[in-house]
């Protein structure tokens, strides 16, 4: 960390000579897409044009304020009106509209040819994380911000990524093209990658769709870029890029572990496992409105913690969870979250904090009252 | 008829004579400017929507 | 506009006649505003803007099917919060000709113990395709009752136009599971949690 | 009070049977503060706006300094992200609806009947009346502060369903506020509209108004053509949230699609409602300073016209991310460049009539010339905000926070207090402080271009808007930002001093304050008397 007085120093510099900087970082980033890279050299060229009739005009301005001032003994001259003149400057900037328009809608309908995908993504909003489905293959997960709640308030030192971390990234292989399916289940957010020159809003009830092609593994951060209520801000987007090969390994991996934690429905778990798993889940997931203490912030969002509703009534408590309460900020959780991570994170609220429930709640119980 | 027509184009287009300008306020009713000019606005939207529709091919 | 002389009468009579004018403009754009609601839904059917369908039933067209080209049909299927249903269809994704056809059959599936209205809520992507998608029965047309654990099946019939833009090779169909507020008795968890709430 | 006029003088002001036209009853005027509850005079409605925007200006600047100390550095340090939300929603809506709104209304009820040569508004009664209605919304709107659930928290754009369904409880009472404004502004305009068409001065015609007229006009009729539009979506959304009804609402079969383009159908006319009086004023004082008459006033007059009317073709400007289809998308990106044309019209306009000019720098021109200046690099951007391939990285960033704040602070509201300065002398009678008001204004200058420049490179980078807490990649520029705010937001502290010290005195002004100013408005003495015109003077067009 650098002191507060050099930060304020470099930044007031480079505010200054800011006009001839347009290097990584203070510019719009060229991008690992095609498209990326043709947005990027639209908006140079634009600008470079904008910059262009800004020194004309700009020059005009202030040679006329120096050459004419009064205390040099300017007198005014009384002229108002010049038709030629007049005719020149709406045409001339109606030519470089037009010059801008046709590079623009090129690169507009590029952007809307989502043909011949070879990969289907389904990226669905909630408040306040992501949910990636890829079509055709069973394999669902949502991806939430890892960023530990002691390095936003101040209690750890920040990480080189901070904010914009999750612990499961979008996975997609370089080369291919993807289309991506966006949709909301709340309110609206925006999904927005900036080396991707991908932002699509996802709306609740529609889809819509955009499509990437990358052409180099890495790891492309972005934000949600629609308020989308209390933690809008800390709802990265992370994807990954890999290779064709590691792509198919990474597929064939998740969905062993899938199988891994659908053995885990049927076996009994121990109070300590569950709760250790259902912590996990809890931080990731809940703790975001119910507070990592189970206080909640009421009205909004109830305390967990003493809850006697909750612990009295085991079978509202999965309930709520499963589905969620219509009209409230709370959200079904029975797509996002898998039987074991629904028994573990019950398990963990009903003993957490001071709860003294005392009992556990077995991943099969989960699976038999989704199925019932 | 068509020097209302032709005012109103100058003044979607912006630039008029004060000769012109004059005359249009002094003979023109202001009714057929605003007919012409909603009209005009219509035409013009017609315009940049066919505009839009054959780039869009 | 004529020179206005300031002759107190007449100023009047200019400035109730300008008040009623504008007056009359306000109401007109207070009504319009509304009417663009009625207005947006036609336009939207009839460009296909935001990938709506139709909110009722289509007649199939008769035209010879277009052998020359696959198109692939997918289908989603989603919950929502407060629905304690399950939408699902039998296949996610079929493959059919423009102009043909086609039967896809979906599974609802209440698994409350109270009986609840609900609606599956269409959306297609990409939105232009919604023009030439011609659905002659659909369970998205209206509003449904489930029974507590009943289980339906609906079918979806639904037909391609042959003028169906080349470049679209993909329709996806999404349907969105909704319950119908005003209709259902207040579900468990509302009652206790959500309510006291939101006050 | 800051302003305050002399005793009315008998002798002015009794000679023309004014009956019906101005109906300010100036026997037995209520004194004290009855006085001005009780107002039907242009000049003390006219100040009682100026007042209450000014009152706004600052409510609304201490919530954005409240966001920009929470954005002095990564990490959540001083408020939760819900009370911030609060305030980016409380400070965009004060300020469009609060500061610059009213005090363009104010200095329209000073300024236009005065230079059309009437001798008060057409309805003075409705004139204060629809003053009044903005301290009742506002203090509504700023009550749900303190409310269960807070204050509005989702955007001044207020987009459903995040302010239908899960929107909290004060919203109710927010759209009740929003109404009372807009029934505010409608009335205003309704008599804006009355006096320019029905009390002008014998021999003025139409092509004869001073700018500053014409474009209050021309906004007057985007009032009455939007703000019905506005509330009929808050109604809506009323509806929505208390009805059962689901205008919005995808669980009902509405379209959370369809609010936006309500919303924007109002919002982008609405925009130009904030800059084309500013348009006018600009247009007043460039030519006193150059002394020479403005170039191309036709054009001008025009140019305004044509913007207007394209206003209402743009909105989906806003909306090139919510997934229109492609041929949607070029409409609105062609209509959009096409604005730009008669924008640039005006500038050029203004700064030929520099061109050969005599120019002198008094606080009004320096503030005026800023506006121009700044104003077009806010043109620039939203040049490039217009390209709609280019909008899918833009949109909703900083880069769009730095274009509309350059447009509505260094524009909008540099143009009001050029205007302030300008006419400051017609109300007080004395000419405001030379020096602090350079003061002010170079402050002004170097703490708005500190605060909304290094959010270009902040959004083009990547950093979302409306967001408590960032990535460290953006914690210099919105360092920079945050003491640019602060020098920005103190420095109208000294524009205070600057009114206060004018009221109470300084150097007199005559009635003709500055050299080069040719309008109506300066024929009367300075300070203007309650009364002024009563017997309508006559027009003589200037000689160009």
């Amino acid at each position: 960390m650098r002191t507060l007085l050099e930060r304020v120093a470099a930044g007031l510099t480079l505010a200054l000579i800011s006009p001839l900087v347009l290097a990584n970082g203070w510019n719009m980033p060229i991008g690992v897409t095609g498209l990326s890279r043709e947005i990027h050299s639209l908006h140079m060229t634009i600008f470079w044009i904008c910059v262009a009739i800004g020194v004309v005009v700009f020059g005009v301005m202030f040679y006329s304020l120096f050459r004419y001032r009064r205390s040099k003994g300017a007198k005014a001259a009384n002229f108002h009106e010049h038709t030629g003149v007049e005719v020149l400057w709406t045409a001339v900037p109606l030519l470089i509209l037009v010059a801008m328009a046709v590079p623009a809608t090129a690169t507009l309908k590029n952007m809307y040819d989502v043909s011949e995908a070879e990969i289907d993504v389904m990226v669905t909003g909630q408040q306040w994380r992501w949910r990636y489905e890829y079509l055709g293959e069973d394999i669902a997960f949502t991806s939430n911000m890892s960023t530990p709640r002691e390095q936003i308030s101040g209690e750890a030192e920040k990480t080189e990524n901070y904010l914009l971390e999750v612990d499961e990234p979008l996975v997609l292989p370089v080369d291919t093209k993807v289309r991506l399916l966006l949709t909301a289940d709340d309110v609206i957010h925006s999904w927005w990658v900036p080396e991707l020159a991908v932002k699509q809003d996802a709306i609740p009830g529609f889809v819509n769709e955009n499509w990437v092609r990358i052409d180099e593994p890495g790891i492309y951060r972005g934000q949600c870029t629609e308020l989308c209520g209390m933690d809008h801000g800390f709802m990265p987007v992370v994807v990954e890029a890999m290779e064709k090969d590691d792509y198919e390994s990474w597929l064939a991996e998740r969905k062993e572990a899938a199988e891994q934690e659908s053995m885990g429905i049927d076996r009994e778990w121990e109070l300590d496992e569950l709760m250790e798993r259902g912590e996990k889940v809890y931080g990731s997931i809940c703790a975001s409105c119910h507070q990592v203490d189970g206080s909640g912030s009421p009205p909004a969002f109830p305390a967990l913690a003493g809850n006697t509703e909750m612990l009295d009534d085991v079978e509202w408590h999965i309930d709520t969870i499963v589905n969620g309460v219509s009209g409230s900020a709370m959200p079904a959780f029975r797509s996002t979250l898998n039987p074991v991570e629904i028994a573990a994170v019950v398990t963990y609220e009903r003993n957490a904090w001071g709860n003294e429930a005392g009992d556990t709640v077995q991943p099969s119980e989960i699976v038999e009252m989704l199925e019932e | 008829m068509w020097s209302v027509i032709k005012s109103v184009l100058a003044a979607f287009f912006g630039v008029q004579r004060e000769q012109q300008r004059r005359e249009d306020f002094e003979n023109g009713r202001p009714v057929s400017f605003i007919v012409v000019g909603i009209a005009m606005a219509m035409l013009l939207v017609a315009l940049v929507a066919l505009v839009a529709t054959l780039a869009a091919r | 506009m004529t020179q206005p002389n300031r002759d107190e009468h007449g100023a009047n009579k200019g400035v109730r006649r300008t008040v009623v004018r504008t007056v009359a403009a306000l109401a007109g754009m207070f009504a319009f505003a509304f009417a663009l609601v009625p207005l947006y839904d036609v336009f939207c059917e009839i460009t296909g803007i935001n990938g709506k369908t139709n909110g009722s039933a289509q007649a199939v067209i008769h035209e010879e099917v277009d052998e020359s080209r696959m198109i692939t049909v997918q289908f989603i299927t989603r919950g929502s919060s407060g629905l304690p249903w399950e939408l699902d269809v039998e296949s996610r994704q079929v493959r059919v000709h423009p102009g043909q056809t086609n039967e896809v059959n979906f599974t609802f599936h209440n698994r409350s113990d109270n009986s609840n209205w609900g609606r599956a809520v269409p959306s297609v992507s990409p939105s232009s395709a919604s023009l030439h998608l011609r659905k002659v029965t659909c369970f998205c047309f209206e509003e449904q009752q489930l029974q507590p654990g009943e289980r339906i099946e609906a079918p979806l019939v639904f037909q391609l136009t042959r003028d169906l833009p080349p470049e679209i090779k993909t329709v996806t169909l999404v349907y969105t599971l909704y319950p119908v507020a005003n209709k259902n008795e207040p579900l468990q968890a509302q009652v206790t949690a959500g309510k006291g709430d939101e006050a | 009070m800051a302003f305050h006029f002399p005793k009315s003088n008998p002798e002015q002001s009794t000679t023309t049977a004014d009956a019906g036209l101005a109906d300010s009853p100036h026997h037995e005027r209520p004194r004290g503060l009855m006085r001005w509850v009780l107002t039907t005079s242009h000049k003390e409605i006219g100040s009682l706006y100026l007042l209450f925007s000014l009152a706004m200006f600052f409510i609304g600047g201490i919530f954005a300094l409240v966001v920009r100390a929470e954005l002095f550095q990564p990490g959540l340090q001083l408020v939760e992200p819900e009370f911030f939300n609060q305030m980016t929603t409380m400070h965009g809506l004060i300020m469009v609806f609060g500061a610059v709104m009213p005090a363009f209304v104010g200095l329209a009820n000073w300024m236009v009947p005065l230079q059309i040569g009437a001798p008060d508004m057409a309805l003075p009664r409705l004139n204060n009346f629809s003053f009044w209605l903005l301290p009742v919304a506002f203090t509504l709107l700023l009550s749900t502060l303190f409310m269960p659930g807070g204050a509005p928290d989702f955007g001044w754009t207020f987009y459903a369903p995040l302010s239908t369904t899960y929107a909290p409880p004060s919203t109710t009472f927010f759209i009740l506020s929003l109404h009372l404004a807009g029934i505010s502004s409608i009335l205003g305009a309704i008599n804006i509209i009355a006096t320019i068409l029905n009390l002008r001065a014998p021999g003025m015609r139409m092509m004869d108004m001073p700018l500053f007229v014409w474009t209050w006009l021309i906004t007057a009729f985007l009032l009455i053509a939007v703000m019905p539009v506005l509330a009929g979506v808050i109604t809506m959304m009323l509806m929505d949230i208390n009805f059962g009804t689901s205008f919005f609402n995808a669980a009902g079969g509405g379209d959370p699609v369809l609010f936006q383009h309500l919303f924007w159908f109002f919002g982008h006319p609405e925009v130009y409602i904030l800059i084309l009086p500013a348009f006018g004023i600009v247009s007043a004082i460039i030519p006193t300073f150059a002394r020479k008459p403005l170039f191309g006033y036709a054009s001008m007059v025009y140019a305004t016209a044509s913007i207007a009317i394209l206003s209402f073709l743009v909105w989906a400007h806003h909306m090139f991310v919510v997934g229109l289809p492609l041929v949607a998308e070029l409409f609105f990106m062609y209509t959009t460049m096409l604005i730009a044309v008669p924008t640039g019209v005006k500038v050029f306009n203004w700064i030929t009539t520099l061109f050969r000019g005599s120019i002198t720098f008094e606080p009004p021109m320096l503030f005026a010339l800023a506006f121009v200046v700044l104003f077009t690099i806010g043109g620039f951007s939203g040049l490039m905000l217009a390209i709609a391939p280019a909008d899918f990285q833009y949109h909703d960033t900083y880069f769009v926070v730095a274009h509309f704040h350059y447009v509505l602070v260094p524009g909008a509201v540099f143009a009001i207090m050029a205007a302030v300065y300008y006419w400051l002398p017609k109300w007080t009678g004395h000419y405001p402080h030379e020096r602090l008001s350079q003061v002010h204004f170079w402050l002004s200058v170097i703490g708005v271009n500190l605060t909304f420049f290094p959010m270009h490179f902040s959004g083009l980078a990547g950093m979302p808007r409306r967001i408590p807490d960032y990535a460290l990649q953006f914690a210099d520029f919105n360092m920079v930002s945050s003491l640019g705010a602060l020098l920005y937001g103190a420095s109208q502290l000294v524009f205070v001093l600057v009114v206060i010290k004018c009221v109470r005195g300084g150097k007199k002004a005559p009635a003709k304050a500055w050299e080069g100013a040719e309008d109506l408005e300066w024929s009367v003495p300075s300070p203007a008397p309650l009364h002024t015109f009563e017997t309508p003077p006559t027009f003589e067009r200037p000689a160009h």
